[in-house]
């Protein structure tokens, strides 16, 4: 027993050695840290995303990878754990020295991970829609904020549909507990009165929606356009349209306006009943622009399957991936400050015929559009911003963050800077 | 057997084992260079220390399950319920250092619009207070829980199902944001304890050591409690309740003891494993967290306490390892792993390791585990 | 004799709008320019014109098929994608050849447009030769009423001979009155006959009047609605009851399985969730196949599925107890630790085989929508759902009694050593019971298709609630397994509407742990032998 | 207290019209008997009987539906649970032998030594020279002092029988409910079974559930015939087998 117990002790020596061993080989490569969930609840979304990121690399070492060096992926499974997801990025900055990574989707595994990206000073590209309130020195937000996604929907819906009540529905999470905050201030302030707004919060994964596709439809009865603004979470979204559509909640007499379904959500659907039903991002498959068509190409090629989708996180990673290369190779090293140092103001082309930028908040700059889904699947842009809109981490909206913005510029480097006391809220108390 | 010693073969070896590592693992990281082939990275050290945390939270169950036959397929939620008070206290330690600056209010009440602190949230800026409530909160649940239920007699999987029951609807409540503990988010950020940093290298190791010290403790007061007449009278619940009631013990009072002792024993274990990982959400609450601490307990050995941290120990190690190696099919390697020993190894790893080690010395049947629970 | 008056309709509606004519074709090259509401009135105009051609231009754009050709800017109708596609006059009908990718531009179509478009189909059905499509007209024409249709409405009335068609048109003319600027007696009259409509429908178009400046209007409108609002409440009850049957019917399903391998044979089956995700898989490659084999047979789809789901997932049960559960008779609880084992290997095999995410699994053509029954509005997929539910439960219960392998069965699970001594070869009754409890969860999995997403996840989200059913019921009885489901579905529902979906599932959970204490073994407990982990 | 019970000097246990059903079958129906201090009875009954609902009622594992059953001229068993009956003193063997056997012989009996239940008393328990004492004199009893150190799970049917009439007697119980001890013993040991359980009589109550006639005959009792629920006849051997219904029930079918 002794040997056997000392085997297994000189086993996670021998394995720790290897670890720490690898943090010295020669830096032939640049490793790129890919933290996408490929099993549990979380696989259905994030296991496109480190697919997307493993074909850029694969791109990116075609042309001849970055500062001469090839890319090398060094891909993890959190498992939809939270914690692990802290564990796998602290072993991917610590252990195997990753100059950046590209990961999380829930919000809850961001949070997670944020303090050893603080902590051990590297850096990581989140691509997915989250509800802002947040800006980290070491974190570069792609995906949109309430203001690039939320608040031009509910302007579309109130001007080009004429809605005048409001169900807000979403998973009870943060995402949409922020959102829906944002957007009740938004409409109250727009004079929607309180008893044309409804608000009702599920858990993950509901599945009978009976009760509330009913409870929609009561409400829609009041002789004023209504619409549902639906913050509901991936999973939860495949049941809630089959409903509608049964009941017959047609898009043309409520229609449902999403932030969290997109074209990797809609292959799981039959979407003829669902037609006219709205979804608001910043790209879309069906976008028409030479810039799509060759990564849809690229995305086909790589994944051998001509059926599979690329939806608005991938975009958001294809331009956090393209940001990351520019400013590496502005900055001639992948060393985290001077990265980070000259992340800011990179511009790139995104999907959709523009040119996003990086902001000194660390989101970026992209369109809105407006979509409505189409019976094949895809979603057709019905209406999209004038420009680009930069995403705004502190909304105007809530009381509690009108007077934060932040700069990661010297000489201000702060995230959550309070412009009414003219302090960085972060130190001030110290 | 009379004549065992308190420290037998198997404790005695685990625990100069685990006081190698508890040395050991902190010195090599903090005297050792990086350059050294043996340095342990503190990345390493805090792994470790989360290892060591479930596998206190693996003792604690098998002191129930291997000792009471009773499955709680909800001990998650007591290790939960721990963390939670721990992470409390980190949280309001945070002060104005939050995204918003307010000195009272974490940041999630803040941007959920709380006017002041909920009530329950009250004390926890006491150190003191908030490790009371991590044996409390949780050895208060199950105390209340145990007593209903064992004095109804609920027993076999009608009991596992209703802790589960039990920690499902946990999950769900703290998933509601309207509880006041952070929601699906849960509480995370935080930065100090007692006035010592979360991320410097000292407090690392001082949790380590703690983790460490504490799975000590609690192996030892496990084997106190099972060596005692005490214990004798568990393994008698276990395998034949209606003997020991007609034997005038009040079998519900004698669960009802350990229950709540196991259950203030995982709290210490979530208590100490929060600081360690940075995070504690309602996904420690669910269902499958709990059945996967069963597997750990079943996987090294069921009714030996030393299997059940060792089984702990093997499967998260594992888990680490494999997630990383193998992202794309670690499944199958963990499904299989539980399946054959299952299968092979009705004694647990440590059966295993002891059959191994007696080779040739011929010695007797150590506390057979053979009687259902 | 109807064609004539048909024509004699329409040629007097394009008198009507003769003052602004302007031709189809003119009004068709309009469509692609200006604002959503600049072409809802283009849509309105087409309608008026009550040319025979404007409904097809007008199904092709509400279908999203008309495009721009950007050589001449000429408007066509494309079928088909990619290198298929295939351009026609929208008017005419003709073949215009395949359009080249690139070459056209979609023409928007919104919400609203979309609306404007079924107004406008609305108005020139109104006389369809097709009762169907004069009923669909008619309920268009009263969901936005207009009072610029009431000359139409009062036509189609005037020769309407289907009795219901009429009411409707009647119940529309109705709304459009009030919406018009007539005289208040008129509409009090009118408020009375969309009254006697009843439902939501109706309730939308009565509410605006609530607080009209016409008081007699007003009041009418309140009380009507006070009205509709009293039978609404009743029919909310016999709605709940039938939300809570239909997830009860759901929980059922999940259960049923589980009640054999755990409830009768003691196995602690973690990999139920999974074998019914195989069921729901099954569906799938089923659907796959015929879509692109004989899509002819897809409403037989499920039929189909229904049969080789329960073999596929019954094959995989009789695997798993041949394989791995008996070696693990008499050790109950470890056979939760090699089950847990099994579901992540089937889960990571899906996970590997389909990809992670979600695969579409279509409703048959009778699975969609939903009938009225009364006040409720009762969805197809629930309905059979239910019916498929409790068909399948009895099916299990014959199977048990009045079978020999049932009696088998009910002897080896409860006397072994006898059954043994009797000549029943016991092992092979152990793996086909098992295969038997997979083999419905997997028809479980063919109805749960329908209702929810089909994901290597799918199995995970009811493998607890299939347990607490199972426990609640009381472990090894049928019957309470059945009592157990709907009794927790109906009590959900019910509680859902005033505590929220969260709480109500909270107070669900809270209300078993409470009833186990009252009653042990459940609710219907089993004397004898049962599960005694 | 009611005035009939009062009456029964010496009475250890009466159980007065018990009835109890189960589903709709009436397992005891009108069960009355009446045991006193240091009696050995047996009591007999075809299947079904009621012999062990009988047990089950006195020990508090089930409650009658009506009736009373009376510990000792003042005691309402019927209120209490196996726990607390076994801290009366009614000490209760089972059909199927039951013991610990994990657990060694030698712990067996010192879990079921007389003394302090509590928790507390429990962890804080050190055994004690006179325990030790009383131990070696049950080993000796039942014959088990060589197996003393071994699991009892490994022990014969035989000695497992002995283990578990040991176990009842360190209780120093005043009742001793001895459900078919001689079941799966060779006929010398049998006779020695009975041999014990009427050297125990006397100092304790005992009543005996027996289908073995020899093993009945050489207990020399009072013998009590069980029937649907029911007494059917009381007296001695020799008596109750003369009684013509007797006769009808054990043969005539």
């Amino acid at each position: 027993m002794i040997c056997n117990l000392k085997h297994f002790g000189l086993g996670a020596a021998a394995a720790a050695s290897l670890w720490a061993g690898s943090a010295l080989a020669q830096e032939e490569t640049i490793k790129v840290g890919v933290l996408h969930s490929l099993s549990g609840t979380m696989a259905i979304s994030e296991t496109t995303l480190k697919d997307a990121v493993l074909m850029m690399i694969d791109e990116q070492n075609k042309k001849g990878g970055v500062l001469g060096k090839k890319l090398e992926p060094v891909v993890v499974d959190p498992a939809s754990d939270w914690p692990l997801f802290a564990e796998k990025a602290r072993e991917l900055v610590a252990s195997d020295n990753v100059s950046v990574v590209f990961g999380c989707w829930t919000s809850v595994s961001r949070k997670s991970v944020l303090p050893v990206f603080e902590e051990l000073n590297s850096i990581l590209f989140y691509p997915v829609q989250y509800e802002g309130q947040e800006s980290q020195r070491n974190v570069f937000y792609t995906g949109a904020a309430p203001n690039q996604q939320a608040i031009p929907a509910v302007d579309y819906l109130m001007n080009e549909e004429g809605v005048e009540r409001w169900v807000l529905a979403g998973t009870d999470y943060v995402y949409p507990r922020t959102t829906n905050q944002i957007l009740e201030a938004y409409l109250k302030m727009k004079g929607v009165a309180p008893e044309d707004i409804m608000i009702n919060y599920t858990p993950f994964g509901h599945s009978d929606w009976q009760t509330i596709v009913s409870d929609i439809k009561a409400f829609g009865s009041a002789g004023k356009k209504t619409a549902v603004v639906s913050t509901i979470n991936g999973d939860a979204n495949v049941p809630f349209y089959k409903e509608l559509a049964n009941q017959g909640v047609s898009a043309e007499d409520i229609p449902v306006v999403a932030f969290s379904v997109g074209e990797e959500e809609l292959a799981g659907l039959d979407t003829a009943p669902l037609v006219g039903h709205l979804a608001a991002w910043n790209y879309f498959m069906s976008v028409d622009t030479p810039e799509n068509d060759e990564f849809i190409e690229k995305w086909h090629a790589f994944i051998k399957n001509d059926d599979r989708v690329t939806n608005d996180p991938m975009e958001a990673t294809y331009i956090g991936f393209n940001m990351w290369v520019k400013a590496v190779e502005a900055a001639g090293t992948t060393e985290t400050d001077a990265v980070l140092d000259n992340m800011i103001g990179v511009a790139v082309p995104n999907l959709t015929g523009g040119i996003s930028s990086m902001g000194a908040n660390h989101h970026i700059t992209k369109p809105v559009l407006i979509g409505e889904i189409q019976d094949d699947g895809q979603i057709e842009t019905v209406w999209e911003t004038p420009g680009l809109v930069l995403g705004d981490e502190w909304s105007d909206y809530l009381p509690e963050s009108k007077d934060l913005i932040s700069d990661w510029r010297a000489p201000m480097s702060c995230g959550n800077f309070n412009v009414a006391t003219g302090k960085c809220g972060g130190t001030a108390a110290n | 057997m009379a004549s065992t010693s308190f420290i037998d073969r198997r404790l005695g070896v685990f625990l100069a084992l685990l006081a190698v590592v508890t040395v050991g693992v902190p010195l090599a990281n903090t005297a050792l260079s990086p350059e050294s082939g043996l340095h342990v990275p503190t990345y390493m050290l805090s792994l470790i220390g989360k290892y060591l945390c479930y596998a206190l939270l693996a003792v604690a169950l098998d002191l129930v399950w291997g000792y009471c036959g009773i499955l709680s397929l909800g001990h998650g939620a007591f290790f939960a319920l721990g963390g939670y008070a721990m992470g409390m206290h980190l949280m309001r330690q945070i002060g104005s250092r939050g995204a918003y600056g307010n000195p009272v209010l974490p940041d999630f009440m803040v941007f959920l619009g709380y006017e002041k602190l909920p009530w329950f949230w009250h004390g926890f800026d006491m150190f003191w207070f908030a490790c009371l409530m991590v044996l409390l909160a949780p050895g208060l649940l199950a105390f209340v829980f145990g007593w209903f239920a064992f004095r109804s007699r609920v027993t076999g999987v009608y009991l596992s199902i209703i802790t589960q029951a039990m920690t499902y609807a946990l999950l769900l409540a703290f998933f509601r944001n309207e509880m006041g503990f952070g929601g699906n988010n849960g509480l995370t950020d935080f930065k100090d304890v007692l006035g010592f940093s979360l991320s410097s290298d000292g407090t690392r190791v001082t949790l380590f050591v703690l983790s460490a010290l504490a799975l000590g403790g609690g192996l030892l007061v496990g084997r106190w409690i099972t060596m005692t007449k005490f214990g004798k009278v568990l393994v008698g619940v276990r395998d034949a309740e209606s003997r020991t009631r007609f034997l005038g013990y009040r079998v519900e009072q004698f669960k009802l003891f350990v229950f709540t002792v196991s259950a203030m024993m995982a709290g210490v274990a979530g208590a100490l494993y929060v600081p360690q990982v940075g995070i504690i959400n309602p996904g420690e609450f669910s269902p499958a967290n709990s059945i996967e601490i069963v597997i750990w307990v079943a996987l090294g050995g069921r009714g030996t306490l030393v299997g059940a941290a060792l089984g702990a120990l093997i499967v998260v190690a594992a888990k680490s390892w494999l997630t990383s190696a193998f992202p794309d099919a670690w499944l199958y390697a963990l499904g299989l792993m539980f399946i054959l020993v299952t299968i092979f190894l009705p004694q647990g790893v440590l059966g295993l390791i002891e059959k191994l080690g007696r080779g040739r010395r011929e010695q007797p049947e150590p506390e057979a585990v053979e009687a259902e629970a | 004799m109807r064609i004539l008056l048909t024509l004699t309709v329409w040629f007097g509606l394009l008198l009507a709008s003769a003052a602004s004519a302007q031709s189809l074709e003119d009004l068709a090259r309009q469509l692609p320019e200006g604002s959503f509401n600049d072409r809802a009135e283009v849509v309105a105009k087409i309608g008026a014109t009550g040319d025979d051609r404007a409904v097809g231009l007008l199904n092709a754009l509400g279908e999203g098929e008309l495009r721009v050709r950007e050589a001449d800017g000429a408007v066509i109708q494309v079928k088909g994608r990619g290198s298929k596609a295939v351009g026609y006059d929208p008017l005419t009908g003709d073949e215009l050849g395949p359009v080249g990718s690139g070459s056209t531009e979609s023409i928007r179509v919104n919400n609203s447009l979309r609306r404007a478009v079924r107004a406008a189909i609305g108005l020139l059905t109104l006389s369809s030769p097709d009762a169907g499509k004069r009923l669909a007209a008619a309920n268009t024409a009263f969901a936005a009423p207009d009072p610029e249709q009431i000359e139409a409405l009062d036509t189609a009335i005037a020769k309407e001979g289907d009795a219901a068609v009429r009411t409707a048109m009647e119940q529309a003319r109705a709304a459009a009155v009030l919406a018009s600027d007539a005289p208040g007696a008129e509409k009090v009259a009118a408020i009375g006959i969309v009254a006697r409509r009843g439902g939501t429908d109706a309730l939308t178009v009565l509410n605006p009047y609530r607080g009209d400046a016409d008081a007699p209007v007003a009041e009418a409108a309140d009380k009507a609605i006070a009205g509709i609002e009293r039978a609404q409440q009743l029919w909310n009850v016999g709605q709940n009851v039938w939300f809570g049957l239909s997830l009860g019917s759901v929980l059922l399903l999940a259960a049923v399985g589980l009640a054999i391998t755990f409830g009768v044979m003691g196995v602690i089956n973690m990999a139920h969730g999974e074998l019914i995700m195989i069921g729901a898989y099954t569906t799938y490659v089923t659907q796959q196949v015929i879509r692109t084999s004989f899509p002819g047979l897809f409403d037989w789809s499920l039929l189909i599925a229904a049969p080789l789901a329960f073999l596929v997932a019954g094959a995989i049960g009789v695997a798993i107890e041949r394989f791995i559960v008996r070696f693990l008779y008499g050790r109950a609880l470890e056979t939760l630790l090699a089950t847990w084992g099994v579901s992540l290997i089937l889960q990571q095999l899906v996970r590997t085989f389909f990809g992670p995410s979600n695969r579409e699994v279509g409703n048959p053509s009778w699975m969609s929508g939903a009938f009225p029954l009364g006040g409720l509005s009762i969805t197809w997929n629930r309905f059979y759902i239910v019916i498929f539910a409790v068909a399948i439960f009895v099916g299990l219960l014959l199977l048990l009694k009045r079978t020999l392998f049932g009696l088998q069965m009910r002897a080896v699970t409860q006397n072994r050593p006898m059954a043994s001594e009797m000549g029943i070869r016991t092992a092979r009754v152990d793996a086909l019971t098992f295969g038997l409890g997979a083999g419905i969860a997997g028809l479980a999995g063919v109805a749960l298709s329908q209702i929810d997403n089909v994901s290597p996840n799918l199995g995970q989200s009811y493998i607890i609630d299939s347990f607490l059913v199972v426990v609640f019921g009381g472990a090894g009885n049928l019957w309470g397994t059945f009592a157990a489901a709907f009794t927790l579905g109906v009590a959900n529902k019910f509680m859902e509407p005033f505590v929220g979906a969260v709480l109500a599932k909270i107070l669900i959970l809270v209300f078993i742990i409470l009833f186990i204490q009252k009653r042990p073994r459940g609710l219907f407990p089993t004397r004898g032998r049962a599960v005694e982990g | 207290m009611s005035d009939e019970v009062r009456g029964l000097k010496g009475t250890q246990l009466y159980l007065n019209d018990v009835h109890r059903s189960f589903d709709g079958y009436k397992a005891i129906n009108g069960l009355s008997m009446v045991i006193t201090e240091g009696e050995l009875r047996a009591v007999v009954g075809p299947n079904g009987a009621g012999k062990t609902t009988m047990l089950d009622i006195i020990t508090g594992k089930t409650r009658p539906d009506q009736g009373r059953v009376i510990w000792a001229e003042h005691t309402d068993l019927t209120k209490l649970d196996e726990a607390s009956t076994a801290r009366l003193g009614i000490g209760r063997k089972f059909q199927k032998p039951t013991v610990f056997e994990t657990h060694t012989v030698e712990d067996n009996l010192m879990l079921s030594l007389a003394g302090d239940r509590g928790v507390k008393a429990s962890l804080l328990f050190r055994i004690a020279k006179a325990q030790k004492a009383r131990i070696d004199e049950l080993l000796e009893l039942v014959r088990l002092t060589s197996a003393r150190h071994r699991l009892a799970g490994s022990l014969s049917h035989g000695q497992k029988q002995w283990l578990e009439i040991g176990m009842l007697l360190a209780q120093e119980p005043k009742l001793l409910l001895v459900d078919e001890p001689a079941a799966g013993m060779t006929d010398a040991e049998t006779m020695r079974t009975a041999e014990l359980l009427r050297d125990i009589a006397g100092k304790r109550s005992v009543v005996v559930i027996e289908h073995d006639m020899d093993f009945v005959r050489a207990l020399d009792c009072k013998v009590t015939v069980l029937h649907r629920g029911a007494v059917l006849a009381e007296g001695s051997l020799d008596h109750v087998s003369a009684n013509q219904e007797v006769i009808e029930v054990y043969l005539g079918r």
